[in-house]
């Protein structure tokens, strides 16, 4: 199985519990972005209550959770949002 | 036309920027850190942002908006980083011939921008700091 | 707070008079003289006014909307004598901790006072001048 | 039959009709602002078509055109308004 690779962005709540804002991901092919999401939950303690993920953001686009992730995407979790 | 700052707003130069000679009104809004927020007192906020996403979500929304009100120019600017109360975080400027329809785009930009726009707030006070719409926090960010 | 001026508007500075360290939102309109109206080109416009009773009117006005919005804090300030296209005629700030009363304040203020303030506009253009709303005119006064 | 005077001012277009922005006026008790429109509309050509006066305001607040006047009133013909 090829794998690819995958830059993880985090914002906001997300970069303070991540203690970084951004990880390198190698992926196997067909990884989706809530695959990406579980795994995050099995790293950090403090995102293991939350089963479903926040909205998602692939190449600076709103996408679903369950969209397949490509070689050199972006991939951001958008924690709800407070703009304004 | 739309974009992010590190610096104060200066609304009056966004209205020169977009009023034309025909238009007969404009609605300025601005969103400006109170101090206080469900009962709590605020001191300061900390705006944070997906800065190309924002960019991008903020002009899809302008040229949205600007589509619906064909006869309305629109400009917004949304600040970053530490603001204080009294702060403006964002302005949103919305002209036309007549008023009803800077009225009614202005406020749908805003509405639209609190949405889906990528920017997040830390709220700081007298009681610690906390990210909104994190954790049972209400998540609206309404101002 | 509402008044009546022969000077140029400046919204900021009432802006800074009616915010309150509480409120997280502004909304300001200006009214501004366009070059055209119903077809026609506009280069200036006289506003006249019964000057006392205009200033108990807009008064009225504020007072009542206040009451309808106890969150809202209201200016209005209105320029009489002779403007140019581009030249502000009215500013309205209606300001609250949350967004929604100060969109729907600041509106119902700009359309009531257009209803029975007693300002009237003479347009001058290239085919001369006329009092709006006599003799066939639309008597709206649109802005 | 006593007589009151009154006060009438004109702004605006009526202004411009009357080519003045007041006239005293002297007139018998029971007088109302109807009545004075009316007498405008003999006294000035441009009026005579307007058979219904327009708003009209006594002592600088709106009232009705079947108002009795009262002596020292200050009376005004409120052309279509157009502030704003």
């Amino acid at each position: 199985m090829r794998t690819m690779k995958v830059r993880l962005l985090f914002f906001a709540v997300l970069r303070d519990i991540a203690g970084t804002d951004m990880h390198e991901l190698a992926l196997s092919d067909g990884t989706t972005a809530r695959d990406v999401w579980q795994s995050l939950r099995g790293q950090y303690a403090k995102l293991s209550d939350y089963t479903q993920p926040p909205m998602i953001a692939i190449n600076e686009t709103y996408a679903t959770p369950e969209t397949v992730l490509r070689d050199g995407d972006e991939l951001a979790f958008i924690p709800p949002v407070a703009g304004g | 036309m739309s974009y992010l700052t590190d610096e104060p707003i200066d609304p009056h130069a966004l209205v020169r920027r977009v009023m034309r000679p025909s238009d007969g009104a404009y609605v300025l809004f601005e969103g400006v850190v109170r101090n206080h927020h469900h009962g709590k007192a605020v001191e300061s906020i900390f705006y944070d942002a997906y800065r190309p996403m924002a960019e991008k979500e903020m002009e899809l929304i302008v040229r949205d908006v600007e589509s619906r009100f064909p006869d309305v120019a629109l400009a917004v600017v949304h600040r970053l980083g530490h603001l204080v109360v009294g702060d403006s975080s964002i302005a949103i400027v919305a002209c036309s011939p007549h008023r009803a329809e800077s009225f009614e785009a202005c406020r749908m930009t805003i509405d639209r921008i609190k949405q889906t726009v990528p920017i997040w707030k830390k709220e700081r006070g007298p009681d610690g700091e906390e990210w909104l719409g994190w954790q049972g926090n209400d998540g609206q960010g309404q101002c």
